[in-house]
Protein backbone atom coordinates (compact mmCIF):
# COMPACT_ATOMS: atom_id res chain seq x y z
CA UNK A 1 0.00 0.00 0.00
CA UNK A 2 3.30 2.30 0.71
CA UNK A 3 4.02 1.69 -2.98
CA UNK A 4 1.11 1.79 -4.72
CA UNK A 5 0.81 5.99 -2.61
CA UNK A 6 4.09 6.53 -3.98
CA UNK A 7 3.01 5.28 -7.12
CA UNK A 8 0.10 7.57 -7.01
CA UNK A 9 2.25 10.76 -5.61
CA UNK A 10 4.37 10.44 -8.67
CA UNK A 11 2.03 10.00 -11.25
CA UNK A 12 0.91 13.54 -9.22
CA UNK A 13 4.04 15.16 -9.65
CA UNK A 14 4.39 14.61 -12.95
CA UNK A 15 0.99 16.44 -14.09
CA UNK A 16 1.66 18.93 -11.85
CA UNK A 17 5.23 19.68 -13.66
CA UNK A 18 3.71 19.56 -16.55
CA UNK A 19 0.75 21.98 -15.87
CA UNK A 20 2.14 24.02 -13.40
CA UNK A 21 5.55 24.01 -15.05
CA UNK A 22 4.16 25.46 -18.17
CA UNK A 23 1.87 27.81 -16.06
CA UNK A 24 5.14 29.25 -14.58
CA UNK A 25 7.08 29.61 -18.09
CA UNK A 26 4.00 31.57 -18.92
CA UNK A 27 3.98 33.77 -15.85
CA UNK A 28 7.37 34.71 -16.88
CA UNK A 29 6.66 35.01 -20.25
CA UNK A 30 4.25 37.40 -19.47
CA UNK A 31 6.30 39.54 -17.14
CA UNK A 32 8.77 39.75 -19.71
CA UNK A 33 6.66 41.28 -22.50
CA UNK A 34 4.87 42.90 -20.28
CA UNK A 35 7.34 44.30 -17.59
CA UNK A 36 10.33 44.29 -19.64
CA UNK A 37 10.06 44.85 -23.19
CA UNK A 38 6.00 47.25 -22.14
CA UNK A 39 8.41 49.42 -19.44
CA UNK A 40 11.55 49.95 -22.85
CA UNK A 41 8.09 51.11 -25.04
CA UNK A 42 6.94 53.49 -22.20
CA UNK A 43 10.18 54.99 -21.77
CA UNK A 44 10.71 55.48 -25.23
CA UNK A 45 7.12 57.10 -25.18
CA UNK A 46 7.58 58.94 -22.43
CA UNK A 47 11.18 60.49 -23.68
CA UNK A 48 9.80 61.21 -26.91
CA UNK A 49 8.72 64.97 -27.12
CA UNK A 50 12.01 65.78 -24.89
CA UNK A 51 14.57 63.80 -27.21
CA UNK A 52 13.22 65.05 -30.36
CA UNK A 53 12.98 68.85 -28.91
CA UNK A 54 17.10 69.19 -29.10
CA UNK A 55 18.57 71.34 -31.34
CA UNK A 56 20.68 68.75 -33.17
CA UNK A 57 18.00 66.69 -35.12
CA UNK A 58 20.84 64.02 -36.62
CA UNK A 59 21.36 63.16 -32.70
CA UNK A 60 17.59 62.91 -31.37
CA UNK A 61 16.75 60.90 -34.25
CA UNK A 62 20.16 58.30 -33.25
CA UNK A 63 19.25 58.30 -29.84
CA UNK A 64 15.48 57.48 -30.61
CA UNK A 65 16.93 54.81 -33.21
CA UNK A 66 19.03 52.67 -30.83
CA UNK A 67 15.99 52.77 -28.37
CA UNK A 68 13.67 51.23 -30.71
CA UNK A 69 16.45 48.98 -31.78
CA UNK A 70 17.39 47.96 -28.00
CA UNK A 71 13.06 47.02 -28.01
CA UNK A 72 13.38 44.97 -31.12
CA UNK A 73 16.33 42.88 -30.40
CA UNK A 74 14.57 42.17 -26.98
CA UNK A 75 11.82 40.78 -29.18
CA UNK A 76 14.11 38.65 -31.22
CA UNK A 77 15.14 37.35 -27.47
CA UNK A 78 11.88 36.86 -25.67
CA UNK A 79 10.54 34.83 -28.67
CA UNK A 80 12.94 32.80 -29.57
CA UNK A 81 13.61 31.55 -25.76
CA UNK A 82 9.86 30.61 -26.39
CA UNK A 83 10.34 28.75 -29.41
CA UNK A 84 12.68 29.41 -31.52
CA UNK A 85 11.58 30.40 -35.08
CA UNK A 86 14.38 28.25 -36.57
CA UNK A 87 12.13 24.95 -35.49
CA UNK A 88 9.75 26.34 -38.21
CA UNK A 89 12.09 26.99 -40.90
CA UNK A 90 14.86 24.49 -40.94
CA UNK A 91 14.48 20.53 -41.40
CA UNK A 92 15.47 18.39 -38.26
CA UNK A 93 19.47 17.60 -38.92
CA UNK A 94 19.89 21.45 -39.30
CA UNK A 95 17.94 22.22 -36.73
CA UNK A 96 19.90 19.65 -33.98
CA UNK A 97 23.36 20.53 -36.09
CA UNK A 98 22.68 24.57 -34.82
CA UNK A 99 21.79 23.04 -31.21
CA UNK A 100 24.64 20.88 -31.15
CA UNK A 101 26.99 23.71 -32.64
CA UNK A 102 25.47 26.69 -29.79
CA UNK A 103 29.41 26.62 -28.57
CA UNK A 104 29.91 25.60 -24.98
CA UNK A 105 33.35 25.76 -23.39
CA UNK A 106 34.81 23.05 -21.90
CA UNK A 107 32.22 20.46 -23.55
CA UNK A 108 33.02 19.04 -26.62
CA UNK A 109 29.80 18.89 -28.92
CA UNK A 110 29.30 16.49 -31.96
CA UNK A 111 26.40 16.17 -34.36
CA UNK A 112 26.23 13.14 -37.16
CA UNK A 113 23.25 12.24 -38.99
CA UNK A 114 22.68 9.90 -42.35
CA UNK A 115 20.06 11.47 -44.73
CA UNK A 116 16.00 11.71 -42.97
CA UNK A 117 12.74 12.25 -44.81
CA UNK A 118 12.18 15.63 -43.46
CA UNK A 119 8.60 15.46 -45.46
CA UNK A 120 7.79 12.70 -43.23
CA UNK A 121 8.38 14.78 -39.92
CA UNK A 122 5.59 16.65 -39.01
CA UNK A 123 6.11 19.73 -36.88
CA UNK A 124 5.09 18.45 -33.82
CA UNK A 125 7.80 15.67 -33.95
CA UNK A 126 10.01 18.43 -34.45
CA UNK A 127 9.35 20.52 -31.56
CA UNK A 128 9.99 17.43 -29.55
CA UNK A 129 12.80 16.16 -30.87
CA UNK A 130 14.07 19.19 -30.31
CA UNK A 131 12.97 19.97 -26.82
CA UNK A 132 14.44 16.33 -26.10
CA UNK A 133 17.65 17.50 -27.09
CA UNK A 134 17.33 20.44 -25.52
CA UNK A 135 16.88 19.15 -22.03
CA UNK A 136 19.77 16.35 -22.43
CA UNK A 137 22.38 18.80 -23.44
CA UNK A 138 21.14 20.88 -20.59
CA UNK A 139 21.54 17.99 -18.12
CA UNK A 140 24.93 17.49 -19.37
CA UNK A 141 26.18 20.46 -18.98
CA UNK A 142 24.57 20.96 -15.65
CA UNK A 143 25.06 17.12 -14.27
CA UNK A 144 28.00 14.92 -16.12
CA UNK A 145 31.24 16.61 -16.00
CA UNK A 146 31.87 15.03 -19.07
CA UNK A 147 33.85 16.38 -22.08
CA UNK A 148 32.07 14.73 -24.96
CA UNK A 149 28.63 14.93 -25.95
CA UNK A 150 27.16 13.10 -28.77
CA UNK A 151 23.84 13.23 -31.01
CA UNK A 152 23.23 10.64 -33.38
CA UNK A 153 20.18 10.44 -35.80
CA UNK A 154 19.51 8.06 -38.08
CA UNK A 155 16.83 6.75 -40.12
CA UNK A 156 15.69 3.28 -40.48
CA UNK A 157 12.03 1.51 -41.52
CA UNK A 158 9.92 4.19 -41.67
CA UNK A 159 11.42 5.30 -37.73
CA UNK A 160 13.69 8.01 -37.06
CA UNK A 161 16.33 7.01 -34.48
CA UNK A 162 18.82 9.15 -32.12
CA UNK A 163 21.03 8.67 -30.16
CA UNK A 164 22.63 10.85 -27.51
CA UNK A 165 25.55 10.32 -25.02
CA UNK A 166 28.07 11.91 -23.04
CA UNK A 167 31.09 10.53 -21.32
CA UNK A 168 29.98 12.14 -17.70
CA UNK A 169 30.44 10.56 -14.67
CA UNK A 170 26.55 9.30 -15.05
CA UNK A 171 23.58 8.82 -12.83
CA UNK A 172 22.94 5.44 -11.15
CA UNK A 173 18.85 5.68 -11.90
CA UNK A 174 17.61 3.83 -9.18
CA UNK A 175 17.59 7.24 -8.12
CA UNK A 176 15.30 8.81 -10.68
CA UNK A 177 12.17 8.37 -8.46
CA UNK A 178 13.45 10.04 -5.85
CA UNK A 179 14.53 12.64 -7.81
CA UNK A 180 11.06 13.09 -9.78
CA UNK A 181 9.32 14.04 -6.19
CA UNK A 182 11.56 16.38 -5.42
CA UNK A 183 11.51 18.42 -8.27
CA UNK A 184 12.94 17.23 -11.12
CA UNK A 185 11.47 16.54 -14.52
CA UNK A 186 13.63 16.85 -17.43
CA UNK A 187 14.01 13.18 -17.70
CA UNK A 188 10.39 12.15 -17.00
CA UNK A 189 9.61 15.03 -19.81
CA UNK A 190 11.24 13.53 -22.34
CA UNK A 191 9.79 9.84 -21.35
CA UNK A 192 6.68 12.04 -21.63
CA UNK A 193 7.53 13.69 -25.26
CA UNK A 194 8.34 10.33 -26.48
CA UNK A 195 5.36 8.45 -25.32
CA UNK A 196 3.32 10.95 -27.09
CA UNK A 197 5.05 10.57 -30.58
CA UNK A 198 3.96 6.40 -29.99
CA UNK A 199 7.86 6.10 -29.51
CA UNK A 200 10.35 4.14 -27.34
CA UNK A 201 12.95 5.11 -25.56
CA UNK A 202 15.84 3.53 -23.61
CA UNK A 203 17.84 5.44 -20.68
CA UNK A 204 21.35 3.67 -19.44
CA UNK A 205 23.91 5.05 -16.86
CA UNK A 206 25.74 3.99 -14.23
CA UNK A 207 27.88 5.81 -12.06
CA UNK A 208 30.98 6.64 -13.45
CA UNK A 209 29.85 5.54 -17.18
CA UNK A 210 28.27 8.20 -18.77
CA UNK A 211 24.62 9.33 -19.87
CA UNK A 212 23.29 6.93 -22.81
CA UNK A 213 19.84 8.34 -24.49
CA UNK A 214 18.14 6.17 -27.27
CA UNK A 215 15.16 6.89 -28.47
CA UNK A 216 12.97 6.25 -31.56
CA UNK A 217 9.98 7.64 -33.56
CA UNK A 218 7.80 6.24 -36.06
CA UNK A 219 6.66 8.20 -38.74
CA UNK A 220 3.07 9.08 -38.37
CA UNK B 1 16.92 53.94 -67.23
CA UNK B 2 14.72 52.96 -64.33
CA UNK B 3 15.83 49.88 -62.20
CA UNK B 4 12.78 47.41 -61.89
CA UNK B 5 12.15 46.21 -58.19
CA UNK B 6 10.18 43.87 -56.45
CA UNK B 7 9.40 44.13 -52.77
CA UNK B 8 8.24 41.42 -50.38
CA UNK B 9 7.17 41.85 -46.98
CA UNK B 10 4.06 40.91 -45.12
CA UNK B 11 3.81 44.13 -43.30
CA UNK B 12 3.05 47.16 -45.68
CA UNK B 13 4.57 49.13 -42.79
CA UNK B 14 8.10 47.77 -43.43
CA UNK B 15 7.62 48.34 -47.32
CA UNK B 16 6.76 51.99 -46.68
CA UNK B 17 9.81 52.47 -44.82
CA UNK B 18 11.98 50.61 -47.24
CA UNK B 19 10.28 52.50 -50.22
CA UNK B 20 11.03 55.64 -48.31
CA UNK B 21 14.95 54.65 -47.79
CA UNK B 22 15.53 54.07 -51.08
CA UNK B 23 13.82 57.27 -52.69
CA UNK B 24 16.04 59.27 -50.20
CA UNK B 25 19.10 56.93 -52.35
CA UNK B 26 18.80 58.95 -55.47
CA UNK B 27 18.41 56.17 -58.25
CA UNK B 28 15.69 56.09 -59.74
CA UNK B 29 13.45 52.86 -58.87
CA UNK B 30 10.44 50.90 -60.20
CA UNK B 31 8.87 49.51 -57.32
CA UNK B 32 6.45 46.45 -57.45
CA UNK B 33 5.44 45.25 -54.22
CA UNK B 34 4.18 41.29 -53.30
CA UNK B 35 3.05 40.38 -49.49
CA UNK B 36 3.72 37.02 -49.36
CA UNK B 37 5.85 34.30 -50.59
CA UNK B 38 3.55 32.88 -53.20
CA UNK B 39 2.54 36.32 -54.65
CA UNK B 40 6.33 37.25 -55.06
CA UNK B 41 6.77 34.23 -56.93
CA UNK B 42 3.86 35.00 -59.09
CA UNK B 43 5.07 39.00 -59.27
CA UNK B 44 8.13 37.98 -60.27
CA UNK B 45 7.00 35.64 -63.32
CA UNK B 46 5.25 39.24 -64.55
CA UNK B 47 7.50 41.74 -63.59
CA UNK B 48 11.15 40.22 -64.27
CA UNK B 49 12.55 42.52 -61.72
CA UNK B 50 15.93 43.58 -61.74
CA UNK B 51 16.86 42.91 -58.18
CA UNK B 52 14.11 41.41 -55.62
CA UNK B 53 14.45 42.14 -51.70
CA UNK B 54 12.89 39.27 -49.66
CA UNK B 55 11.38 39.19 -46.23
CA UNK B 56 11.92 35.95 -44.74
CA UNK B 57 9.00 35.31 -42.31
CA UNK B 58 5.24 35.79 -44.14
CA UNK B 59 2.61 33.09 -43.90
CA UNK B 60 2.36 30.37 -45.98
CA UNK B 61 5.93 29.77 -47.84
CA UNK B 62 8.93 31.88 -46.37
CA UNK B 63 10.98 34.04 -47.80
CA UNK B 64 13.73 31.24 -48.55
CA UNK B 65 11.39 29.23 -49.92
CA UNK B 66 10.10 31.64 -52.10
CA UNK B 67 13.46 32.74 -53.12
CA UNK B 68 14.53 29.02 -53.94
CA UNK B 69 11.48 28.88 -55.72
CA UNK B 70 12.03 31.25 -58.11
CA UNK B 71 15.98 30.44 -58.48
CA UNK B 72 15.39 27.19 -59.34
CA UNK B 73 13.28 28.67 -62.93
CA UNK B 74 15.20 31.61 -63.00
CA UNK B 75 19.01 31.10 -62.48
CA UNK B 76 20.54 34.48 -62.66
CA UNK B 77 17.49 36.76 -60.19
CA UNK B 78 19.16 39.03 -57.68
CA UNK B 79 17.39 38.35 -54.76
CA UNK B 80 17.84 40.26 -51.67
CA UNK B 81 16.99 39.04 -48.04
CA UNK B 82 15.16 41.23 -46.01
CA UNK B 83 14.84 39.47 -42.21
CA UNK B 84 14.94 40.02 -38.83
CA UNK B 85 17.07 37.36 -37.95
CA UNK B 86 20.70 37.53 -37.49
CA UNK B 87 21.46 33.92 -37.01
CA UNK B 88 24.33 32.36 -38.58
CA UNK B 89 21.93 29.08 -39.94
CA UNK B 90 19.49 31.79 -41.80
CA UNK B 91 22.05 33.53 -43.27
CA UNK B 92 24.52 30.34 -44.49
CA UNK B 93 21.17 28.69 -45.55
CA UNK B 94 19.75 31.70 -48.09
CA UNK B 95 23.69 32.01 -49.24
CA UNK B 96 22.94 27.74 -50.47
CA UNK B 97 19.75 28.85 -52.34
CA UNK B 98 21.88 31.24 -54.08
CA UNK B 99 21.06 34.71 -53.01
CA UNK B 100 22.76 37.65 -53.61
CA UNK B 101 22.58 39.28 -50.39
CA UNK B 102 21.27 39.50 -46.74
CA UNK B 103 19.75 43.13 -44.74
CA UNK B 104 18.90 43.45 -41.57
CA UNK B 105 15.67 44.65 -41.01
CA UNK B 106 17.56 46.79 -38.49
CA UNK B 107 20.01 47.76 -40.76
CA UNK B 108 17.40 48.73 -43.63
CA UNK B 109 19.18 51.90 -44.05
CA UNK B 110 21.78 49.53 -46.14
CA UNK B 111 19.26 49.02 -48.78
CA UNK B 112 20.17 51.07 -51.27
CA UNK B 113 23.48 50.09 -51.13
CA UNK B 114 23.23 46.24 -51.23
CA UNK B 115 20.89 46.84 -54.54
CA UNK B 116 23.98 48.85 -56.21
CA UNK B 117 26.37 46.12 -55.04
CA UNK B 118 24.35 43.10 -56.73
CA UNK B 119 23.68 44.77 -59.72
CA UNK B 120 27.38 45.31 -60.32
CA UNK B 121 27.48 41.35 -59.55
CA UNK B 122 29.10 40.95 -56.30
CA UNK B 123 26.98 40.14 -52.99
CA UNK B 124 25.90 42.33 -49.76
CA UNK B 125 25.64 41.62 -46.05
CA UNK B 126 24.50 44.39 -43.84
CA UNK B 127 27.33 45.59 -41.24
CA UNK B 128 26.71 43.27 -37.97
CA UNK B 129 25.20 40.14 -40.76
CA UNK B 130 29.42 40.47 -42.13
CA UNK B 131 30.54 40.78 -38.56
CA UNK B 132 28.60 37.38 -37.51
CA UNK B 133 30.01 35.04 -40.35
CA UNK C 1 -7.61 -6.09 -23.69
CA UNK C 2 -9.71 -3.93 -26.08
CA UNK C 3 -10.80 -2.34 -23.13
CA UNK C 4 -6.83 -1.94 -21.97
CA UNK C 5 -5.69 -0.38 -24.88
CA UNK C 6 -8.11 2.22 -24.55
CA UNK C 7 -7.51 3.47 -21.69
CA UNK C 8 -3.80 3.51 -22.61
CA UNK C 9 -4.57 5.77 -25.51
CA UNK C 10 -7.12 7.80 -23.39
CA UNK C 11 -3.95 8.19 -21.06
CA UNK C 12 -1.70 8.83 -24.45
CA UNK C 13 -4.07 11.52 -25.24
CA UNK C 14 -4.36 13.53 -21.85
CA UNK C 15 -0.46 14.06 -22.19
CA UNK C 16 -0.36 15.28 -25.74
CA UNK C 17 -2.89 17.20 -25.19
CA UNK C 18 -1.15 19.01 -22.21
CA UNK C 19 2.43 18.63 -23.51
CA UNK C 20 1.47 20.13 -27.60
CA UNK C 21 -1.50 22.22 -26.71
CA UNK C 22 0.66 23.89 -24.72
CA UNK C 23 3.58 23.81 -27.33
CA UNK C 24 1.66 25.35 -29.77
CA UNK C 25 0.41 27.85 -27.90
CA UNK C 26 3.86 28.72 -27.38
CA UNK C 27 4.33 28.94 -31.04
CA UNK C 28 1.56 31.20 -31.17
CA UNK C 29 2.82 33.55 -28.90
CA UNK C 30 6.38 33.41 -29.95
CA UNK C 31 5.43 34.48 -33.56
CA UNK C 32 2.81 37.35 -31.89
CA UNK C 33 6.26 38.62 -30.36
CA UNK C 34 8.84 38.01 -33.18
CA UNK C 35 6.43 38.93 -36.17
CA UNK C 36 3.62 41.63 -34.84
CA UNK C 37 5.48 42.87 -32.56
CA UNK C 38 8.73 43.00 -33.63
CA UNK C 39 7.80 44.20 -37.26
CA UNK C 40 5.70 46.88 -35.61
CA UNK C 41 8.96 47.90 -34.11
CA UNK C 42 10.97 47.76 -37.13
CA UNK C 43 8.74 49.35 -39.18
CA UNK C 44 8.92 52.28 -36.68
CA UNK C 45 12.19 52.05 -36.67
CA UNK C 46 12.54 52.32 -40.77
CA UNK C 47 10.09 55.01 -41.41
CA UNK C 48 11.60 57.03 -38.69
CA UNK C 49 13.72 59.40 -40.61
CA UNK C 50 10.69 59.93 -43.32
CA UNK C 51 8.11 60.36 -40.18
CA UNK C 52 10.21 63.28 -38.83
CA UNK C 53 11.33 64.68 -41.80
CA UNK C 54 8.42 66.36 -42.26
CA UNK C 55 7.86 69.81 -41.67
CA UNK C 56 5.25 69.69 -38.85
CA UNK C 57 6.85 68.90 -36.17
CA UNK C 58 4.74 68.43 -33.67
CA UNK C 59 2.37 66.41 -36.31
CA UNK C 60 5.69 63.97 -36.63
CA UNK C 61 5.66 63.57 -33.10
CA UNK C 62 2.30 62.56 -32.76
CA UNK C 63 2.45 60.39 -35.62
CA UNK C 64 5.30 58.45 -33.97
CA UNK C 65 3.68 58.54 -30.51
CA UNK C 66 0.54 56.82 -31.84
CA UNK C 67 2.70 54.30 -33.51
CA UNK C 68 4.99 53.57 -30.33
CA UNK C 69 1.18 53.60 -28.35
CA UNK C 70 0.26 50.80 -30.61
CA UNK C 71 3.28 49.01 -29.74
CA UNK C 72 2.20 49.36 -26.21
CA UNK C 73 -0.95 48.30 -26.79
CA UNK C 74 -0.09 45.28 -28.47
CA UNK C 75 2.42 44.16 -25.49
CA UNK C 76 -0.30 44.58 -23.14
CA UNK C 77 -2.31 42.29 -25.21
CA UNK C 78 -0.29 39.36 -25.76
CA UNK C 79 0.93 38.89 -22.35
CA UNK C 80 -2.72 39.65 -20.90
CA UNK C 81 -3.83 36.97 -23.30
CA UNK C 82 -1.18 34.68 -21.66
CA UNK C 83 -1.85 35.45 -18.22
CA UNK C 84 -3.60 38.14 -17.37
CA UNK C 85 -1.86 40.55 -14.78
CA UNK C 86 -5.01 41.05 -12.73
CA UNK C 87 -4.39 36.89 -11.35
CA UNK C 88 -1.26 38.06 -10.03
CA UNK C 89 -2.58 41.68 -8.32
CA UNK C 90 -6.63 41.02 -7.17
CA UNK C 91 -7.47 38.36 -5.07
CA UNK C 92 -9.17 34.99 -6.11
CA UNK C 93 -13.07 36.33 -5.52
CA UNK C 94 -12.18 40.17 -7.32
CA UNK C 95 -10.35 37.56 -10.22
CA UNK C 96 -13.14 35.21 -10.53
CA UNK C 97 -16.12 37.76 -10.16
CA UNK C 98 -14.04 40.19 -13.29
CA UNK C 99 -14.17 36.87 -15.30
CA UNK C 100 -18.11 36.21 -14.43
CA UNK C 101 -19.02 39.89 -15.08
CA UNK C 102 -17.30 39.93 -18.64
CA UNK C 103 -20.26 41.01 -20.40
CA UNK C 104 -21.46 38.01 -22.90
CA UNK C 105 -24.76 38.92 -25.03
CA UNK C 106 -27.68 36.80 -24.03
CA UNK C 107 -25.95 35.24 -20.94
CA UNK C 108 -27.00 36.02 -17.63
CA UNK C 109 -23.32 35.19 -15.40
CA UNK C 110 -23.91 35.66 -11.65
CA UNK C 111 -21.23 35.73 -9.02
CA UNK C 112 -21.63 34.90 -5.30
CA UNK C 113 -18.93 33.97 -2.84
CA UNK C 114 -18.59 34.25 0.71
CA UNK C 115 -15.46 35.59 2.78
CA UNK C 116 -12.39 34.11 1.57
CA UNK C 117 -8.93 33.81 3.78
CA UNK C 118 -7.01 35.11 0.28
CA UNK C 119 -3.76 34.75 2.12
CA UNK C 120 -4.30 30.79 2.34
CA UNK C 121 -4.56 30.37 -1.49
CA UNK C 122 -1.17 29.83 -3.38
CA UNK C 123 -0.87 31.70 -6.97
CA UNK C 124 -0.70 28.41 -8.47
CA UNK C 125 -4.24 27.67 -6.69
CA UNK C 126 -5.10 31.01 -7.94
CA UNK C 127 -4.02 30.24 -11.58
CA UNK C 128 -5.26 26.88 -12.37
CA UNK C 129 -8.82 28.05 -10.61
CA UNK C 130 -9.03 30.86 -12.83
CA UNK C 131 -7.81 28.60 -16.14
CA UNK C 132 -11.11 26.16 -14.56
CA UNK C 133 -13.48 28.67 -14.45
CA UNK C 134 -12.33 30.34 -17.52
CA UNK C 135 -13.09 26.92 -19.46
CA UNK C 136 -16.29 26.50 -17.91
CA UNK C 137 -17.31 29.71 -19.27
CA UNK C 138 -16.05 29.04 -22.66
CA UNK C 139 -17.89 25.54 -22.73
CA UNK C 140 -20.86 27.34 -21.44
CA UNK C 141 -21.06 29.54 -24.06
CA UNK C 142 -20.18 27.07 -26.53
CA UNK C 143 -21.74 24.03 -25.82
CA UNK C 144 -24.78 24.66 -23.98
CA UNK C 145 -27.24 27.43 -25.14
CA UNK C 146 -27.93 28.64 -21.39
CA UNK C 147 -30.01 31.73 -20.22
CA UNK C 148 -27.89 31.35 -17.08
CA UNK C 149 -24.42 30.83 -15.53
CA UNK C 150 -23.61 30.72 -11.51
CA UNK C 151 -20.37 30.67 -9.88
CA UNK C 152 -20.26 30.45 -6.50
CA UNK C 153 -17.44 29.95 -3.86
CA UNK C 154 -17.06 29.49 -0.28
CA UNK C 155 -14.74 28.73 2.19
CA UNK C 156 -15.32 25.80 5.01
CA UNK C 157 -12.94 23.45 7.25
CA UNK C 158 -10.07 24.48 5.24
CA UNK C 159 -11.00 24.10 1.71
CA UNK C 160 -12.66 26.52 -0.97
CA UNK C 161 -15.19 24.96 -2.93
CA UNK C 162 -16.67 26.05 -5.69
CA UNK C 163 -19.99 25.35 -7.86
CA UNK C 164 -20.08 26.39 -10.92
CA UNK C 165 -23.46 25.71 -12.82
CA UNK C 166 -25.51 26.89 -16.22
CA UNK C 167 -29.31 25.72 -17.12
CA UNK C 168 -28.27 24.78 -20.90
CA UNK C 169 -29.07 21.57 -22.49
CA UNK C 170 -26.62 19.69 -20.66
CA UNK C 171 -24.71 16.64 -21.91
CA UNK C 172 -24.66 12.62 -22.06
CA UNK C 173 -21.27 12.53 -19.48
CA UNK C 174 -20.63 8.76 -20.94
CA UNK C 175 -19.83 10.36 -23.90
CA UNK C 176 -16.90 11.87 -22.49
CA UNK C 177 -14.05 9.76 -23.18
CA UNK C 178 -14.66 9.89 -26.91
CA UNK C 179 -14.70 13.57 -26.87
CA UNK C 180 -11.18 13.31 -25.24
CA UNK C 181 -10.02 11.00 -28.02
CA UNK C 182 -11.40 13.16 -30.96
CA UNK C 183 -9.67 15.84 -29.32
CA UNK C 184 -11.46 17.99 -26.54
CA UNK C 185 -9.46 18.23 -23.64
CA UNK C 186 -11.63 21.02 -21.37
CA UNK C 187 -13.11 19.01 -18.93
CA UNK C 188 -10.20 16.46 -18.11
CA UNK C 189 -7.65 19.82 -18.33
CA UNK C 190 -10.41 21.06 -15.32
CA UNK C 191 -10.14 17.39 -13.58
CA UNK C 192 -6.02 17.71 -13.76
CA UNK C 193 -5.70 20.77 -12.60
CA UNK C 194 -8.05 20.09 -9.24
CA UNK C 195 -5.95 16.97 -9.34
CA UNK C 196 -2.59 18.44 -8.87
CA UNK C 197 -4.34 20.92 -6.16
CA UNK C 198 -5.16 17.61 -4.10
CA UNK C 199 -8.39 18.25 -4.65
CA UNK C 200 -11.83 16.45 -5.72
CA UNK C 201 -14.34 17.21 -8.64
CA UNK C 202 -17.45 16.21 -9.28
CA UNK C 203 -19.41 16.75 -12.71
CA UNK C 204 -22.55 16.48 -13.02
CA UNK C 205 -24.50 16.25 -16.57
CA UNK C 206 -27.69 14.74 -18.07
CA UNK C 207 -28.69 15.90 -21.73
CA UNK C 208 -31.67 18.46 -21.36
CA UNK C 209 -30.45 19.28 -17.40
CA UNK C 210 -27.42 21.74 -17.90
CA UNK C 211 -24.40 21.29 -16.39
CA UNK C 212 -22.82 21.28 -12.80
CA UNK C 213 -19.75 21.48 -11.39
CA UNK C 214 -18.37 21.59 -8.20
CA UNK C 215 -14.83 21.35 -6.77
CA UNK C 216 -13.16 21.43 -3.71
CA UNK C 217 -9.64 22.44 -3.18
CA UNK C 218 -8.05 22.44 0.54
CA UNK C 219 -5.56 25.15 1.46
CA UNK C 220 -2.08 23.86 1.12
N1 LIG D 1 23.99 13.68 -18.44
C1 LIG D 1 23.91 13.41 -17.12
N2 LIG D 1 25.03 13.06 -16.41
C2 LIG D 1 24.94 12.81 -15.10
N3 LIG D 1 23.80 12.88 -14.39
C3 LIG D 1 22.68 13.21 -15.01
C4 LIG D 1 22.67 13.50 -16.41
N4 LIG D 1 21.40 13.80 -16.76
C5 LIG D 1 20.67 13.72 -15.65
N5 LIG D 1 21.42 13.38 -14.59
C6 LIG D 1 20.96 13.15 -13.21
O1 LIG D 1 19.61 12.78 -13.30
C7 LIG D 1 18.82 13.65 -12.52
C8 LIG D 1 17.48 13.86 -13.16
O2 LIG D 1 17.61 14.60 -14.35
P1 LIG D 1 16.41 15.53 -14.78
O3 LIG D 1 16.74 16.17 -16.08
O4 LIG D 1 15.18 14.72 -14.70
O5 LIG D 1 16.36 16.62 -13.60
P2 LIG D 1 17.25 17.91 -13.37
O6 LIG D 1 18.09 18.20 -14.54
O7 LIG D 1 17.96 17.73 -12.05
O8 LIG D 1 16.16 19.04 -13.16
P3 LIG D 1 15.23 19.66 -14.32
O9 LIG D 1 15.55 18.94 -15.61
O10 LIG D 1 13.84 19.41 -13.86
O11 LIG D 1 15.60 21.09 -14.37
C9 LIG D 1 19.63 14.91 -12.37
O12 LIG D 1 19.30 15.59 -11.19
C10 LIG D 1 21.05 14.39 -12.35
O13 LIG D 1 21.41 13.98 -11.03
N1 LIG E 1 -21.72 23.66 -20.31
C1 LIG E 1 -21.93 22.67 -21.19
N2 LIG E 1 -23.15 22.46 -21.72
C2 LIG E 1 -23.36 21.46 -22.61
N3 LIG E 1 -22.41 20.64 -23.06
C3 LIG E 1 -21.17 20.82 -22.60
C4 LIG E 1 -20.86 21.83 -21.66
N4 LIG E 1 -19.53 21.74 -21.37
C5 LIG E 1 -19.06 20.74 -22.09
N5 LIG E 1 -20.03 20.18 -22.85
C6 LIG E 1 -19.88 19.03 -23.75
O1 LIG E 1 -18.77 18.29 -23.30
C7 LIG E 1 -17.83 18.14 -24.33
C8 LIG E 1 -16.44 18.13 -23.76
O2 LIG E 1 -16.11 19.42 -23.26
P1 LIG E 1 -14.59 19.86 -23.30
O3 LIG E 1 -14.46 21.20 -22.67
O4 LIG E 1 -13.80 18.75 -22.71
O5 LIG E 1 -14.27 19.91 -24.85
P2 LIG E 1 -14.61 21.06 -25.93
O6 LIG E 1 -15.10 22.28 -25.24
O7 LIG E 1 -15.50 20.45 -26.96
O8 LIG E 1 -13.21 21.31 -26.59
P3 LIG E 1 -11.95 22.07 -25.89
O9 LIG E 1 -12.35 22.43 -24.50
O10 LIG E 1 -10.84 21.06 -25.91
O11 LIG E 1 -11.72 23.26 -26.73
C9 LIG E 1 -18.10 19.27 -25.28
O12 LIG E 1 -17.68 18.94 -26.58
C10 LIG E 1 -19.61 19.44 -25.19
O13 LIG E 1 -20.24 18.53 -26.04
K1 LIG F 1 11.34 38.36 -41.16
MG1 LIG G 1 17.25 18.26 -16.42
MG1 LIG H 1 7.38 39.24 -42.23
MG1 LIG I 1 -14.06 23.09 -23.66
Amino acid sequence: IEDRRRKEEIERKRLTYVIEGQEMEKHRIAREIHDGLGQMLNAIKLNLKYILEGEDKEKSIETLNSLIEEAIQETGRISNNILPSKVKDFDLASLLNGLVNSRIDSLNMHFESTEVDNNKITIHQKINIYRIVQEAISNTIKHSEAENFYVQMHENNDHITITIEDDGKGFDLKKLDDKLLSGHNGLQNMRDRVNIMKGTMEIESKAGEGMNILFSIPYE
Amino acid sequence: MSIKLLLVDDHSLIRTGIKSILKENGSDFKIAEANSGEEAVSKFNDQNPDVTIMDISMEGINGMEAASEILGKNEKALIIILSMYLDRDYILKSMEIGVKGYVLKNEGNEIGEAVRKVLEGGEYFSSSVKEIM
